[in-house]
């Protein structure tokens, strides 16, 4: 600890703790621009300077350190003035006329500043030349005009999205924020993520969407929890008049510390598909309004025969995107209340079914956390696509590459991730398995192996040089890629649903062998990682609602889509369903097919529980009042069974523990 | 280069002349002439010497004996006396009365010889740059070889200690300290780094060294090497010196052929070597962080201190980032002892100090010379003289520390100690005389174009700052500014060398500073009247 | 400097020769892109493309390194390029005359360069040949002690 | 070249080169230095090299040892030659273009007879 002064009141701090940081820990406000919290400091702005006592210069507080016996002004009339005097530059700098910004009026940072320093106009002469506005992106505009070069969005692309899109073209007074080799932004390789609109301090990159749609001190904001995979990224959803404006990431979620990737922070805003706000009964072949009491007792009225049939009873479909709450009311109602043995989820297991052998191998209810990909030295990603799916753990991978950590890219398939690997294998499909054995193989050769391979007879028959004919990489590549995981500290294991002959366990018995053999399963982390798919797809498997969904021979059919879109797939197998009943909140192909739609909330109007892919339990929160008509999926679930004269059990958290009931969930 | 023996300054400011100085220097050339002593002793008109009430001054080195007030008359015995016999004329000197003030400390100087002392430039220009025969010829390598084979590597961070070696950068930070802290520092690898990337407006001397006497660097790069523990040294060289570059390849070539770098250095089982980095066009690079950040191949941005390169340096690793001036000097100081540098210089700022000579004098060029020369003394013996007669009105002390130095201030001692008091700085080494025809503002703006080219635009006060002022600068120069103007330039003056990140910035706005201290007038006249007083700003807007 | 028909593989093999001589470690970017400004005359987007590819570093980060250094060009220029010291020391001895002389023969702003492109005109912080000043340097070929009077012929011997 | 291992084998090979520049003076010839710096190159060093080289080449004054070294820092002068006689001392010329260059070689070391208008140090 470093004990330090500032503005007369003596404090102790942790070492490396920087003047800025210590004086917030102290309750001392510092104006700041380009500094941000989860940015590296910068030091450029100097709006943060200091007054430290034996210093001839003031200092910026943002990157200079606390030492002992520091005794910092942070208030003092030099200090002020050199506030203004560099809110002064910045305004005079471009043009920066509040009036005509859409940001102005509490949502620049600038303008506030200026605010706080009781600024009313500025003495130099202000730059009249116009510089360009880029708005060629599909989400994002970008008005050099209002840029204050404080490269924060430059900083966040590169380390928090480990993109590297933006830049600084030229240098001095010429600096201008560019897109990759200075092109148009909406041609370049931004993935859309949106982290430096929302670090942006002024207006100088905005949401095409939000802007211009009133000032940001009159919202509301929801934090809640993204459900456009089973990441499960914090959000915050900003809302006025029950509209949402804007999807924001959540710097205080433990899971994604802030960053989002486009279908979370954009496409999830996007959804043009009709409403439903009525609940709908079909009637002489078309779907016609009706009230809630009339379709209920049509669907119980046609459930309730076929009650305990098995083949010929109820199929019921729930989709991963609902809420555990919903997802175990559905569980209880059809398979254990009405005893159908066609319950199943939206995803029938294909994403999860690698996850729960894997879960059931370890004897631990889930596998490794994200947070040991945040710190993992070597990456292997096998069958996954983190540029496509999942992508802000891939965002975790991308911005570790800089660091000297490692990224083995598996996949036979075109893979995104494939040109920033060091090591881009992509082994003839099917043959994962003896790849993996491979890998193992030289590992032990090596003498690199940091645990006794099990396996050691089967191992001899896998030398690279035949797991080389069998797979079409190069021995050579394969004992060095053997050499990078086997001498990594921290390595971690990604694998996906793309994990070819997936159906087959031993690949992941292979898998879970390998990263014993590196060290990377100990006893109290392992670091594999499993994506799996939507946002409950996990809890959806501990539910056991992972079978293959047949229609076939069965008499009614429930689908609770929630605000789910059903498959060309899925559709072609209801062809041909005597009775469809669908609980939804938008018109689809499966609607249309339906004798009864149940109108539910979508999303952002629910309350409820998602399980992520690591186990990690965490609540959404209801941002929007839904429609009059419209209900909750539990509420629609729970009236159902009220009318089946079903009683359901509401304690959800019980049975999410039941499918590895070994440990504890992670809460 | 012609050395004379005796060098005689004349008082020619305007009062000097009223009393008659004009035929005072017309009479001393007729009768060196006659006494046949005119490639011998040189005659130079200078400006004001101060003390009016002895006027016309005449000073004779390099015994500084000041004579005054001098008539045409007395002119032959001075000659008789002094240049002939060398005695001095005892009844023509200026009383002690006369003495104080500006010019008392000439008789301070006594004795000190009117020429260079080479320390750094012994060689450049006599040996072959090419061939380390000629090197070897001239006490090369010796210092390498007495560093590995008779001392510590603390021996010779202490010899460097003793010299009192100041950083020729500008900055004049203790080279020993420096080192020092390196060797203490337990982290491992540590590098050396010779800043070759002289882009200081007017300053060449590491030019001169490089192109002239490349060996004398490599061998101080490895004695520093050695002395703080590291094995791997870059030299990062100006991209624009392809010639220096060019001989620092051949140099390197030869030293490791000939055992001078690589592995077991003199049988001493020290390893060292050398990369070359070249540079791509960027001032701040020169600046050692922003220079470390271009090695690693990013953005020559300056880093935020501390930490300090010599714990954090290249690749995170302590490092030593010393100017080429500054290790020339190491294998002198090793080869010949501490004391013996000692010998040359101030107290404070031992050793020699190599000067870039320009503008509009006699003869431009490079001196070395000892610390605490004068700025008069620097125009009259190596410059011999302004140009054309011109009268000496400013000199500017090298771009980043871009001191402007009027000349009231000429007969301030240059080192660092004696400038700094007299809040001006030394810089680089580079002295740009100006006459009276330079106008301040013209000269300003030029060199706020400079800086604001060379901004990397990191921070606002000197990214917005610099083109500010240049703005501003330019609407005086074409006679649009405005009172207000002037206050917002001093506004600029303060806030740049308050808040810049670094030097750049900082000392961009130091002539702007010293053109309101010194030539306030002058600077007003483009406002309140309009006019250019030299007429060298065009004043088109007007 | 640059021949203007070069093709895409030409630039490619440019900057593969470079790499090759320099590596692609951090510290060789610098290098490397000044090489390729050398022999290119500046960089165009496909030398810069296969820069990012061999040094693994993105395109935005590249560019903003490239762009950042005076002696890189990320822009074409003429096929002859005028470097003119713009620094204090050159300008006070006459430096200014040997500007509006280079604007009578030319008529070029810094940095542009001419309709047929046969000129780039560049300004430059000192070059370091203080003591000869004024100096101008076209395609690396240093000249010192430039009077205007001078300034057509020097031209001349590369038009 | 072996490696120097000892300040001794230094000293030797320091001897050793003195003793063959000694003989080389001796033996009468003369040596031309040419300052060949940046700012010697800017001024037309490289012309005077090349006409010195060429006059020398084409008069067949076969005993002339032509070199170059960096500045001495007399720029106001350059180009600058030096010419040394034999043992006699070095002589210094300044501004000397091509045909100065062609006339030192002409006057001073074909006929002995130094040019003093262009000697700046001697």
């Amino acid at each position: 600890m470093v004990s330090l002064t500032i503005d007369d009141v003596k404090i102790e701090v942790p070492e490396g703790t920087t003047v800025l940081q210590a004086a917030r820990m102290s309750g001392v406000e510092i104006p700041t621009l380009c500094d941000y919290p989860h940015l590296t400091p910068y030091g450029g702005c100097r709006l943060c300077v200091v007054e430290v006592e034996g210093a001839r210069l003031l200092q910026p507080s943002c990157t200079l350190p606390v030492s002992k016996g520091m005794v910092v002004h942070t208030n003092t009339a030099r200090v002020r003035e050199a506030r203004k005097f560099v809110l002064t530059l910045l305004f005079s700098e471009r043009n920066h006329f509040c009036m005509y910004c859409q940001v102005s009026g509490g949502d620049c940072e600038l303008q506030n500043a200026a605010y706080e320093q009781d600024m009313t106009h500025w003495p130099f002469q202000p730059n009249w030349d116009p510089y360009l506005v880029d708005a060629s992106h599909q989400h994002l505009v970008l008005d050099h005009n209002r840029c204050i070069l404080c490269r924060r969005c430059v900083r966040a692309c590169g380390e928090l999205v480990g993109n590297f899109t933006l830049g600084v073209k030229d240098r001095g007074p010429e600096s201008i924020i560019i897109a990759d080799l200075d092109v148009p932004w909406g041609e370049s390789t931004c993935v859309s993520c949106g982290t430096c609109v929302q670090v942006c301090p002024t207006g100088a990159i905005i949401d095409r969407r939000s802007a211009y749609l009133g000032h940001e001190a009159d919202v509301e904001r929801t934090r809640s929890v993204c459900i456009g995979c089973s990441v499960g990224c914090g959000v915050e959803l900003i809302t006025r008049d029950n509209r949402l404006l804007r999807i924001d990431g959540d710097w205080d979620a433990p899971v994604n510390e802030g960053i989002l990737c486009q279908i979370g922070r954009f496409l999830a805003l996007d959804d043009e598909r009709e409403r439903i706000v009525t609940p709908l009964v079909r009637r002489n072949g078309t779907l016609k309004a009706a009230t809630w009491e009339d379709a209920l007792d049509y669907v119980a009225g046609r459930l309730k025969p076929l009650a305990g049939k098995k083949g010929d009873g109820i199929a019921a479909l729930a989709s991963t995107r609902l809420p555990v709450e919903s997802l175990y009311l559905f569980k209880q109602l059809f398979a254990d209340k009405l005893n159908s043995e066609m319950v199943t989820s939206i995803e029938e297991g294909v994403t999860t079914a690698l996850s729960g052998k894997v879960a059931q191998e370890l004897g631990r209810p889930f596998e490794g956390s994200l947070e040991r990909l945040k710190s993992a030295d070597c990456v292997v990603a096998i069958g996954v696509d983190l540029a496509e799916n999942h992508q802000v753990a891939g965002f975790f991978v991308k911005r570790a590459l800089p660091n000297g950590t490692k990224l083995v890219v598996i996949d036979p398939y075109d893979n995104q991730l494939h040109e920033l690997a060091h090591y881009a294998l992509q082994p003839q499909a099917g043959t994962d398995y003896e790849l993996l054995l491979g890998l193992m193989s030289a590992i032990v050769k090596s003498g690199l192996s940091r645990d006794e391979p099990t396996n050691l007879s089967e191992l001899a028959g896998y030398d690279p040089q035949v797991v080389s004919q069998v797979t079409g990489i190069s021995a050579d590549t394969i004992r060095a890629v053997a050499r990078l995981i086997a001498s990594s500290q921290r390595p971690v294991f990604v694998y996906g649903k793309g994990v070819t002959r997936a159906s087959s366990p031993e690949v992941l018995s292979a898998l879970i062998e390998l990263a014993r053999l590196v060290g990377a399963l100990t006893p109290d982390q392992s670091a594999i990682i499993g994506t799996k798919g939507q946002a409950n797809s996990l809890a959806a498997y501990m539910y056991g609602l992972d079978k293959p969904f047949e229609v076939d021979g069965h008499q009614a059919v429930y689908l609770a889509l929630g605000d789910d879109e059903p498959s060309r797939r899925l559709i072609k197998r209801l062809k041909g369903a005597p009775f469809i009943a669908v609980q939804a909140s938008y018109l689809s192909p499966a609607t249309e097919m339906a004798d009864v739609v149940l109108p539910v909330e979508m999303w952002a109007e629910q309350d409820g529980y998602y399980l992520n892919l690591a186990g990690k339990l965490q609540k959404a929160h209801r941002a929007l009042v839904p429609p009059q008509e419209v209900r909750s999926n539990v509420g629609v679930l729970k009236a159902l069974a009220a009318r089946l004269g079903v009683e359901l059990e509401a304690d959800w958290r019980k049975s999410l523990k039941k499918r590895a009931p070994i440990n504890p969930v992670v809460e | 280069m012609k050395f004379v023996r005796s060098l005689v300054l004349v008082s020619s400011d305007p009062d000097s002349l009223a009393r008659g100085a004009q035929e005072v220097h017309e009479r001393l050339q007729r009768e060196i002439q006659s006494a046949g002593l005119q490639e011998e002793v040189a005659v130079v008109p200078v400006g004001d010497l101060g003390r009016h009430g002895a006027a016309p001054l005449i000073v004779v080195y390099p015994e500084a004996t000041i004579y005054g007030p001098v008539t045409p008359d007395d002119v032959p015995l001075l000659v008789e006396e002094h240049l002939r016999k060398g005695r001095i004329a005892v009844g023509l000197r200026a009383s002690a009365r006369e003495l104080s003030g500006r010019i008392a400390w000439l008789s301070a100087r006594r004795g000190t010889l009117p020429a260079e002392q080479r320390i750094v430039l012994a060689r450049a220009g006599l040996i072959d740059p090419e061939d380390i025969e000629d090197y070897i010829l001239h006490d090369g390598y010796e210092a390498l070889g007495k560093a590995l084979t008779q001392m510590t590597p603390v021996d010779v961070i202490n010899a460097i200690g003793k010299s009192g070696l100041r950083g020729r950068g500008g900055a004049g930070f203790p080279t020993g300290m420096k080192w020092r802290f390196v060797s203490q520092t337990d982290s491992y690898p540590k590098y050396v780094i010779c800043n070759a990337d002289e882009s200081e407006p007017g300053t060449f001397k590491d030019r001169l060294i490089l192109e002239g006497d490349p060996h004398s660097i490599v061998e101080a790069m490895t004695i520093a090497g050695y002395a703080v523990g590291a094995s791997e040294g870059y030299i990062y060289v100006r991209g624009e010196y392809v010639l220096a570059q060019e001989r620092l390849d051949k140099a390197i070539d030869q030293a490791r052929q000939m055992g001078f770098l690589g592995e077991d250095i003199f049988g001493s089982g020290f390893n060292f070597d050398i990369h070359i980095h070249t540079g791509a066009g960027a001032y701040i690079c020169g600046e050692e962080t922003a220079l470390i950040e271009s090695i690693e191949g990013k953005r020559g941005e300056p880093r935020a201190r501390p930490p300090y390169p010599t714990t954090h340096g290249l690749w995170g690793k302590p490092t030593v980032v010393n100017n080429v001036e500054t290790l020339a000097n190491v294998p002198p100081i090793v080869r010949n002892g501490a004391s013996w540098f000692r010998r040359f210089g101030t107290s404070n700022s031992p050793g020699t100090k190599v000067y870039t000579i320009l503008g509009n004098v006699n003869v431009t060029g490079l001196v070395e010379v000892p610390m605490g020369i004068t700025l008069r003394e620097v125009i009259a013996i190596y410059g011999k003289g302004m140009k054309d007669g011109a009268t000496f009105k400013l000199a500017q002390t090298g771009g980043s520390s871009g001191s402007i130095v009027p000349s009231s201030l000429q007969d301030t001692p240059m080192d660092f100690d004696s400038f700094a008091r007299a809040g001006v700085s030394l810089g680089s080494g580079a002295l740009l005389i100006c006459n009276e025809d330079t106008c301040v503002v013209d000269l300003v703006k030029v060199l706020l174009n400079f800086f604001r080219r060379e901004s990397c635009g990191k921070c606002t006060p000197c990214r917005v700052g610099t083109e500010r002022a240049h703005q501003i600068l330019t609407s005086l120069s074409e006679g649009t500014a405005e009172l207000s103007d002037l206050r917002d330039l001093e506004t600029l003056v303060d806030g740049l060398s308050q808040l810049s990140h670094c030097g750049l910035g900082q000392t961009a706005a130091v002539p702007i500073r010293d053109i309101f201290k010194h030539f306030r007038a002058e600077v007003e006249a483009h406002v309140r009247l309009k006019i250019c007083p030299t007429g060298a700003c065009s004043m088109s807007g007007r | 400097m640059i021949d203007g028909v070069r093709d895409a593989q030409g630039v490619v093999s440019v900057v593969q020769a470079a790499v090759t001589r320099h590596g692609a470690t951090a510290e060789a970017l610098v290098p490397v892109l000044k090489e390729i400004n050398d022999e290119l005359g500046y960089l165009p987007a496909e030398a810069l493309a296969e820069v990012s590819r061999l040094f693994r570093m993105p395109k935005g980060q590249l560019m903003s390194v490239a762009s950042f250094y005076h002696m890189l060009s990320t822009r074409p220029r003429g096929r002859h390029v005028i470097q003119f010291c713009e620094s204090a020391p050159c300008h006070v001895v006459g430096g200014r005359e040997v500007w509006q002389a280079l604007q009578d023969e030319l008529n070029l702003g810094p940095g542009d360069t001419s309709p047929d492109g046969t000129w780039t005109l560049v300004t430059s912080s000192c070059l370091g040949i203080c003591g000869v000043g004024p100096v101008i340097i076209v395609d690396g070929d240093i000249y010192g002690n430039v009077v205007p009077e001078r300034v057509p012929e020097l031209l001349a011997r590369y038009a | 070249m072996p490696a120097v291992k000892s300040l001794e084998e230094l000293k030797q090979l320091r001897d050793k080169a003195i003793k063959r520049r000694k003989a080389k003076k001796v033996s009468g010839r003369a040596q031309i230095v040419v300052g060949m710096s940046t700012c010697g190159i800017a001024v037309g060093a490289r012309e005077t090299m090349k006409a010195i080289l060429e006059a020398i080449g084409a008069e067949g004054s076969g005993d002339v040892v032509v070199k170059q070294t960096g500045c001495t820092g007399l720029c106001e002068w350059e180009p600058i030659v030096e010419v040394t006689m034999g043992d006699e001392p070095k002589v210094t010329y300044g501004k000397v273009s091509p045909e100065r260059a062609r006339e030192i070689l002409r006057e001073h070391v074909m006929r002995g007879k130094v040019l003093s208008e262009f000697v700046i140090s001697r």
